[in-house]
């Protein structure tokens, strides 16, 4: 069981999350094309290494936030900068 | 269209270095004379007609139909450790085809076709053992998705049916089929032709034969770069030389985003450990496999004595098969769930493998904006089952430069163009 | 020596006995009465009474006994009771336990299957890959013989259900190995200050120096006594530690081993600060001719059966010793009156070069050729280092040709994980205490300072509201981490396979020779060689047989075991049952406050996620009638509730649903779809506007927790400007339906505060009031039904009160409770889709037939490109409504719409409708079947095809919805 | 027509007696670990700027828990976040003192039917709730008056370290419909340790 550093909560159990993941920004609605829609929807950097993701903290403080994890180890520490996490995308 | 190099299909017979048999066995077993080695490792050549990279059963099964269907020989199959190290010998062996779409289904059933011939084609016992398979219900939805599946199976002349509560009993006397339950078991998806498969043994059957035709695996062989220019593949980078070549096959699991960004292919693609354990071996008690999306659970005894349990994927994406202990508490939790009477048995290991989702539950497979470069990735969970059909499409692909008409539905432009494939329709697990 | 109190073999007090001679306890073996002492392990008592075989091996069935006479022992797996699969060396004997063999036919002494033994040059590793394949459909009937070989015990469906209760821990330190360095390592730690959960696998605290000599002795009880005296150690003995997996989570599971099964393991997860692995060395077999026969035994075996159950292992002995620790079994041996006729000295080339006998050692030849006829054949060839807790923090040990063993890799390992102990390095008690205490208090400072770090996290103890940037401070342990000193490593002599081809793997029959084949073959590498040969996978994982076959695989390629290195350690350490695993089911289960009445009355229940709901109460067609008829109630509380304040909910509403909510007035009461980026619909529901700026906001009852994170995802994340406060409140109120013609009648008998007419609460309008003297009740006048209906929202306290007062007053008009069932029904006549029944995973607004509600026109909203773009292309299905030709036939829901061979749609949903007395259906379609009046063909499970219609509604009953506007 | 009559969610064990309008258990533990259903005491959730001027008002932070001068316990249950317990029945007036709040835009709810309200009572109490929750209860990490939203028994639940007289006491906040699972989880993980049942006693809080 990972330990997540919750900013809010301090650290807790990954349980209590829900992994959002890598989010990218969402694009203008009305100027976005299909491609670039679709890519907003479906493509994700999957990176390998330290990433700086979005968890939901479902069973405490009901915040998104964002915390760096390495895809290696799974390590996590605090993110560099808090919030406002990013959105997740499609049907989150 | 690349050409090749080699000659049209070589007769079977005659290649192979020693035929199987129980009288080879005894006769060699007496003599106290090894079988000779099933493949052999030769030094990278510079260059290539064909470069496959994983050497899983994917992988494997398209070098091998590409020898065998088309007389392509001059191929090279990579990988990063030993062949079958990856998803291949690390999935729980479940073979089905009772999948929701009618692409799905005709794409599944002719890969059990090729499964149930596989040992005499490769003159390799990969004991499939058709023992049935059983996907439970444990909600109205569920029972509503499983006759959904039934119906498109039978449509598509796969033998697959719902079935109630004491049909499921005497397949599995030691399923609770009661009310008590927490999740009582309302029905099932029952599917005959399903079964398990011993999976090293399909990577090694698929090896020799590959082999034996003049391909030539490489072990131990890391892609470090996929050299592109003017759209078009021109060399792979490994750890053991570099390859010029036309033609790769990005046949990973794990890490296939990783490799299609080393040609400027982007997966909408993310990575997942997928768990599994097995037990301490007991007596034979269980025949057929057991399967509960609800509950992420499969089930199937193997010919060791050995239960082998899988699941759903990790609840967050990782690269790391390192395995978590929640994972086998809550599999133990959901398998006595079923079976309230095996809490006695002990679970003996656990293991991950490494799975990547798309967002249709589907594979993407044949060719991408880059000549010359080939995917068939994102297999998700059900990637074994699909290793046959997917080298022969694959194997046609790459000979004829056209994406075989089995796989057109799995294209990488679904993405960007649509529709994606309705596997997504009922997004349950079902292995 | 004459017969012995407690058994033939039994021997006179020894010092460090473990045994209690006063306490005798009746067993049965193999049907058999025997008799064992308090203390003794299954195998010590049965040894003591002189036998000797417990079992038979997988493929040849081989008789086996005691190798290691410990957990690990592969020789005496045996069934006890309804139990498979135990450990007969670790489990205590208990009164009146009924202990059985495994794997033999018909019986342990005479086994038929024995015979394969001489099949045996067939039977090589993979033998089955070459086999059996010809004719195709021959192989089930050779798989069904296979399959009489599985070596395991049985199970029986009468087992009843066992889970254990787990607990978690977050020690400071957590030490892994009770021996002395583990003792010691927990002592340092917990004199600065640390919490400490000391773990030793075997029963009793000490290690080896439970069978040591009397300085050994002497030593222990030092230890132990300062252990016991530290109130900041906590001790668990006959526990062990599973698994160090990410996060320092380390999994212990605590045994009782005079108990049996699930009900005799318990599991603890601690989140420990930092770990100290300590868990010494495993003794490792030796390979050649006749290793496996019974009367063959590690050093270590002999010692403890001397010296801890005093019990006489043989009378005439012949010992090969590589180390002092076979010296000193030597000593013990004599000390024990067992004639000593020759031992091996491995460092002086000595060598045992076979073992004869069949059902055990009857003679054993050794290097110079000579034949020594003995029962007792003891081996001290070496260690194994059991390195699975490091593997699992990512270091990876290193072969050291010295030490003949592999060695920790410390510079790999996570700065919460610290070796120490013989797992480390060599020398003398002194030296390994020392080591282990330095690392004891080295890990306690490491965890004070995750500790503070932690705690400095917590916003308890946080100055500001708002978490710093970057929150609180690095947690990692290793700044400034002091190194430990190393231990010394004596040089041991290289001892894995001999001259001769012996078993390398007990419990799964493989010899050096499979190894060398796979080799051979092509399997060449250690990984390759072990799922080829299943070398290691048997149930002790590699712990005895791993370095044996590393070492026969890098022999047979020719390369060393440095480089071949062994098959990976994975979890769990030793296996673990799934009751402990599973523990109690923690499956939250919801009811509504009206259950009790639900139950009282003949309710069938129905599962909806977490919630269970009346399904129906005996007729759901009669229920339903019952609402078009008269008036009826049904329970809707699970459906989902959201309290919405603040300036920019109406904004939030835009946002989110596919219609418009700027101009919902206060008081009324509006149906809104959601869907999610891709267009696909995702939940419905209705929202009532109750203020200025206070909405209530309904979901479907499985979309409740979903739609709130959606909601607080899209403020935090996407509109953090906003301000909306977001308050589940789906239990906060018992919420009901009333449906039916007299529904108002009823209403006006109960409600206060309201004036229910139709002009003043018309249709789709929302009213707060009381409701049988329950204030603050909340009534929206909707239709799902497609009756004049209310949905009231009532404190959900005097849920039940308000439910048994309106089925009381309204008994005269006949009002009476109907089920998911009925709703089903009468939402289906009515043309009302189900988000996740009519609709799918692919399902865009459009297909749903939201073509009125989606307005393109809006700036932005959730889905808002995709659906423009379905609109554009009009792709994708539709959804209709569809009647059966002939109406009798009620088409199962999954029923194929078929063009020719091409699947062109599927019913949705399908009910015999009462009210018009035929069958009533949904169905997605293919755009082009959508018009109303096309005749589709419908494929029936049973494979018969039947015609339907197309119908111009959704709505099967009263389209125009006159009934409900009443 | 009767009048109306509270029901908890978690069904009162014999002798069930009437108090403060709420149906509840009359029974009396003897032993010294107990499990008491205090869900007919008023709970009202304030929702505000978690640094606006109504958090300076209330002046209790995040992760704490302190009674006010009229008793009421005021819990910092989330960023921005407030619960309020008081005595049966006074959820009005705790909601009037909040309305008073001004400066900004409120949530005052009043959840007491929404909510289910445990108390777990007794030296051993961090040992039953250490089977069913993986917060570390030790008193450096969370000391009296600390407060945290965690899984227990894989239940979002609100935790009020709230000793009484000396004796570690918790409180167990949960929504309604899963108070009597909750009750049950935290009755089987103590039954070990002898844990009882205590009715519920409105001078009790």
């Amino acid at each position: 069981m990972i330990l997540l550093p919750c900013p809010w909560c301090g650290p807790r159990d990954a349980s209590e999350f829900g992994h959002v993941g890598e989010t990218p920004p969402r694009p203008d609605p009305d100027t976005v094309t299909p491609a670039q829609w679709r890519a907003y929807l479906y493509l994700r950097p999957n990176s390998r290494g330290w990433v700086a993701e979005t968890w939901y903290h479902r069973m405490g403080c009901r915040r998104f936030i964002k915390v760096e994890r390495h895809t290696d180890t799974n390590e996590t520490r605090q993110a560099s900068q808090r919030g406002p996490a990013a959105r997740a995308g499609a049907g989150a | 269209m690349p050409q090749f190099a080699n000659g049209g299909p070589r007769s079977r017979r005659g290649i192979y270095p020693a035929r199987y048999s129980a009288a080879g066995l005894v006769r060699r077993g007496l003599a106290h004379q090894d079988w000779p080695p099933a493949w052999r490792s030769q030094p990278v050549k510079p260059s290539y007609d064909v470069v496959i990279i994983g050497g899983g059963v994917h992988g494997l099964a398209a070098a091998y139909y590409l020898a065998a269907n088309h007389g392509i020989t001059d191929v090279a199959v990579l990988d990063k450790g030993y062949i079958g190290s990856g998803g291949s010998g690390r999935n729980t062996a479940i073979l089905r085809s009772n999948y929701l779409t009618p692409e799905g289904v005709r794409f599944y059933d002719r890969s059990l076709k090729l499964y149930e011939r596989l040992a005499a084609d490769l003159d390799y016992n990969v004991m499939f053992s058709q023992r049935g398979h059983l996907t439970l219900a444990h909600s109205d939805a569920s029972l509503r998705t499983m006759r959904w599946r039934a119906e498109v199976n039978k449509a598509e002349g796969v033998n697959s049916e719902v079935i109630g509560r004491s049909e499921i009993k005497r397949l599995a006397p030691f399923l609770d089929v009661s009310d008590e339950a927490r999740y009582p078991i309302l029905g099932a998806l029952y599917h005959p032709p399903g079964g398990i498969i011993r999976h090293d043994a399909v990577v090694w059957g698929y090896a020799r034969g590959a082999a034996a035709r003049g391909v030539h695996i490489h072990q131990h062989a890391e892609v470090t770069g996929i050299e592109v220019t003017d759209g078009q593949v021109r060399a792979v980078r490994t750890t053991q030389g570099d390859i010029a070549t036309a033609t790769v096959l990005n046949a990973t699991a794990g890490w296939s985003t990783l490799i299609s960004d080393m040609a400027g292919v982007r997966l909408p693609i993310t990575t997942f450990p997928l768990q599994a354990a097995v037990t301490e071996p007991v007596k034979p008690f269980l025949s057929t496999v057991i399967v509960s999306g609800s509950l992420h659970v499969y089930i199937s005894q193997t010919d060791r004595g050995e239960l082998v349990f899988g699941a759903s994927v990790d609840p967050f994406t990782s690269y790391s098969m390192r395995g978590s202990f929640e994972f086998i508490e809550g599999l133990a939790g959901h398998v006595l769930e079923l079976m309230p009477a095996l809490s006695k048995v002990r679970l003996l290991r656990q293991w991950s493998g490494l799975c990547d989702m798309t967002p249709d539950y589907s594979p993407i497979m044949g060719t991408t904006p880059v000549a010359g470069f080939l995917v068939d990735v994102g297999w998700g969970t059900y990637g074994f089952k699909a290793g046959p059909v997917s080298g022969e499409a694959m194997a046609e692909t790459i000979a004829s430069g056209r994406p075989a008409e089995i796989i057109t539905a799995f294209a990488l432009e679904r993405f960007t163009a649509g529709p994606l494939v309705g596997e997504k329709g009922a997004a349950a697990v079902g292995h | 020596m004459g017969e012995q109190r407690g058994g033939a073999m039994r021997l006179t007090p020894q010092p460090g006995e473990v045994i209690d001679r006063s306490a005798t306890i009746d067993f049965s073996w193999n049907g058999r009465p025997f008799t064992g002492f308090a203390g003794d392990t299954i195998a010590s008592a049965l040894a003591a009474a002189g036998e000797r075989v417990f079992s038979r091996s997988l493929k040849y069935h081989r008789p086996r006994g005691l190798l290691t006479a410990s957990y690990h022992d592969p020789g005496c797996m045996v069934q006890v009771g309804d139990e498979p699969n135990v450990r007969g060396a670790h489990r205590l004997v208990s009164a009146g336990a009924a202990v059985t063999s495994q794997n033999t036919w018909p019986s342990l002494r005479l086994d038929l299957k024995a015979v394969n033994q001489f099949a045996a040059p067939v039977l090589t590793a993979g033998f089955y890959y070459k086999t059996f394949m010809r004719p195709r459909f021959a192989w089930p009937l050779y798989e069904a013989v296979l399959r009489r070989f599985v070596n395991g015990g049985r199970v029986s469906r009468d087992t009843p259900p066992s889970r254990q209760a787990k607990r978690f821990a977050h020690p400071d330190v957590l030490v892994a190995g009770g021996g002395p360095a583990g003792m010691a390592a927990a002592l340092a730690a917990a004199r600065a200050g640390a919490s400490v959960l000391l773990v030793e696998e075997e029963l009793h605290l000490g290690g080896h120096l439970r069978w040591g000599d009397e300085a050994d002795l002497a030593a222990l009880a030092n230890l132990g006594a300062q252990v016991a005296a530290e109130p900041r150690i906590e001790v668990l003995t006959d526990a062990v530690v599973l698994g160090r997996y990410d996060g320092n989570w380390i999994a212990v599971l605590e045994r009782r081993g005079d108990l049996g099964g699930a009900e005799a393991e318990r599991l603890v997860k601690a989140r420990a600060k930092t770990l100290v692995v300590a868990p010494g060395l495993i003794e490792r077999p030796y390979v050649f001719a006749g290793n496996d026969l019974p009367g063959v035994m590690l050093s270590t075996a002999v010692r403890r059966l001397i010296n801890l159950y005093a019990v006489k292992p043989g009378e005439r002995a012949v010992v090969l010793s590589a180390n002092p620790e076979g010296d000193a079994a030597v000593a013990d041996l004599k000390r024990a009156g067992i004639q000593v006729l020759r031992v091996e000295d491995a460092r002086l080339g000595g060598d045992i070069v076979m073992a004869a006998g069949r059902a055990g050692v009857r003679s054993v030849t050794v290097a110079d050729g000579s034949q020594i006829s003995c029962d007792l054949l003891v081996i001290a060839a070496g260690w194994t280092a059991p390195t699975s807790l490091l593997n699992m923090a990512g270091a990876v040990p290193a072969y050291s040709p010295r030490a003949a063993r592999f060695l920790p890799d410390f510079a790999g390992l996570p700065p919460e994980v610290l070796a120490t102990g013989g797992l480390a390095g060599d020398g003398s008690l002194d030296e390994l205490t020392g080591h282990a205490s330095a690392a004891g208090a080295e890990a306690a400072r490491r965890a004070e300072r995750v500790g503070r770090a932690w705690r400095q996290a917590m916003p308890g103890n946080r100055a500001a509201a708002v978490p710093a940037e970057g929150g609180a401070g690095s947690t990692d342990p290793s700044d400034d981490a002091k190194v430990l000193p190393d231990l010394p490593v004596d040089s041991h002599p290289e001892l894995f396979a001999g001259r001769t081809n012996g078993f390398v793997d007990f419990s799964e029959d493989v010899t050096a020779k499979d190894l060398r084949a796979a080799v051979a073959e092509g399997f060449d590498s250690a990984e390759l060689a072990k799922r080829f040969t299943t070398a290691t996978m048997g149930p002790l994982q590699g712990k005895l047989e791993s370095v044996n076959a590393a070492a026969v695989v890098a022999d047979a390629i020719g390369t060393s075991i440095a480089e071949t290195g062994t098959t990976t350690w994975r979890p769990p350490y030793v296996p673990v049952s799934l009751g402990a695993l599973a523990g109690p089911a923690f499956e939250p289960v919801r009811y509504s406050p009206m259950q009790p009445w639900h139950e009282a009355h003949g309710a069938v229940p129905l599962q909806a996620g977490a919630w269970i709901r009346p399904d129906h109460y005996g007729d759901p067609a009669a229920e339903a009638r019952n609402v078009r008829e008269r008036v009826g109630l049904i329970d809707v509380t699970p459906i989902g509730k959201l309290d919405l304040r603040g300036p920019d909910v109406a904004n939030l509403l835009n946002l989110l649903y596919v219609n418009k909510w700027s101009k919902l007035e206060i008081g009324r009461v509006r149906y809104g779809v959601m869907c999610a980026e891709d267009g696909v619909v995702l939940d419905d529901g209705v929202t009532g506007r109750l203020g200025e700026d206070h909405y209530l906001m309904s979901t479907t009852s499985s979309g409740a927790g979903a739609i709130w994170e959606w909601l607080e995802n899209w403020l935090q994340t996407e509109r953090p400007g906003w301000v909306v406060h977001v308050t589940p409140v789906t239990t906060a109120y018992a919420s009901m339906n009333v449906a039916g013609p007299h529904t108002r009648t009823l209403m006006e008998r109960v409600t206060e505060g309201v004036d229910l007419s139709n002009e003043a609460f018309p249709y789709m309008h929302v009213r707060t009031g009381r409701i049988a003297g329950v204030d603050d009740c909340v009534l929206w006048r909707i239709g799902f039904t497609g009756e004049l209906s209310y949905e009231l929202h009532v404190p959900a306290s005097f849920g039940l009160h308000v439910w048994e007062t309106l089925l009381d007053v309204g008994a005269d008009l006949g009002a009476a409770a109907f089920g998911v069932e009925a709703q089903r029904i009468l939402r289906l006549e009515k043309g009302h889709f189900i988000v996740g029944q009519d609709t799918d995973g692919l399902t865009k607004g459009f297909s749903a037939g939201l073509d009125w509600a989606i307005k393109l026109d809006k700036a932005d909203f959730a889905g808002k490109p995709e659906l423009a773009w379905q609109h554009e292309d009009a792709s994708g299905p539709r959804l209709v409504g569809l009647q059966p030709t002939d109406g009798s036939v009620v088409p199962a829901e999954a029923s194929l719409i078929m063009v020719g061979d091409h699947i062109a749609g599927r019913v949705t949903s399908s009910r015999m409708s009462p009210t018009l007395g035929r069958s009533v259906c949904l169905a997605q379609v293919e755009a082009r079947l959508a018009e109303p009046g096309t005749e589709v063909t419908v494929r029936l499970p049973t494979g018969r095809l039947i015609t339907a219609l197309v119908t111009p509604d959704l709505a099967h009953v009263d389209p125009d919805g006159g009934r409900m506007r009443v | 027509m009767s009048d109306p009559l509270a029901r908890s969610p978690i069904r009162p064990p014999e002798p069930v007696v009437v108090l403060s309008g709420w149906e509840v258990s009359g029974r009396r533990a003897a032993g010294q670990l107990t499990l008491t259903d205090c869900t007919p005491l008023a709970k009202v959730s304030l929702r505000a700027d978690l640094a606006g001027p109504a958090a300076s008002e209330v002046a209790v932070p995040f992760g704490r828990a302190h009674r006010n001068a009229d008793g009421v316990l005021v819990v910092g249950s989330g960023p921005g976040e407030w619960l309020l317990i008081g005595p049966p029945g006074r959820a009005r007036q705790i909601r009037a003192s909040l309305d008073e709040l001004v400066g900004e835009p409120l949530s005052v709810t009043d959840l007491t039917h929404g909510r289910a309200l445990i108390r777990l009572t007794g030296e051993r109490a961090a040992d039953v709730l250490s089977a069913v929750c993986g917060v570390d209860l030790s008193d450096a990490v969370t000391p009296d008056g600390a407060a945290f939203r965690t899984a227990v028994a894989a239940l979002a639940t609100d935790v009020v370290r709230d000793d009484v007289a000396g004796v570690r006491s918790y409180l167990l906040h949960c929504e309604r419909s899963s108070g009597q699972y909750l009750f049950d989880a935290l009755m089987s993980a103590g039954r070990d340790l002898g844990i009882e049942i205590d009715g519920f006693q409105a001078q009790g809080f």
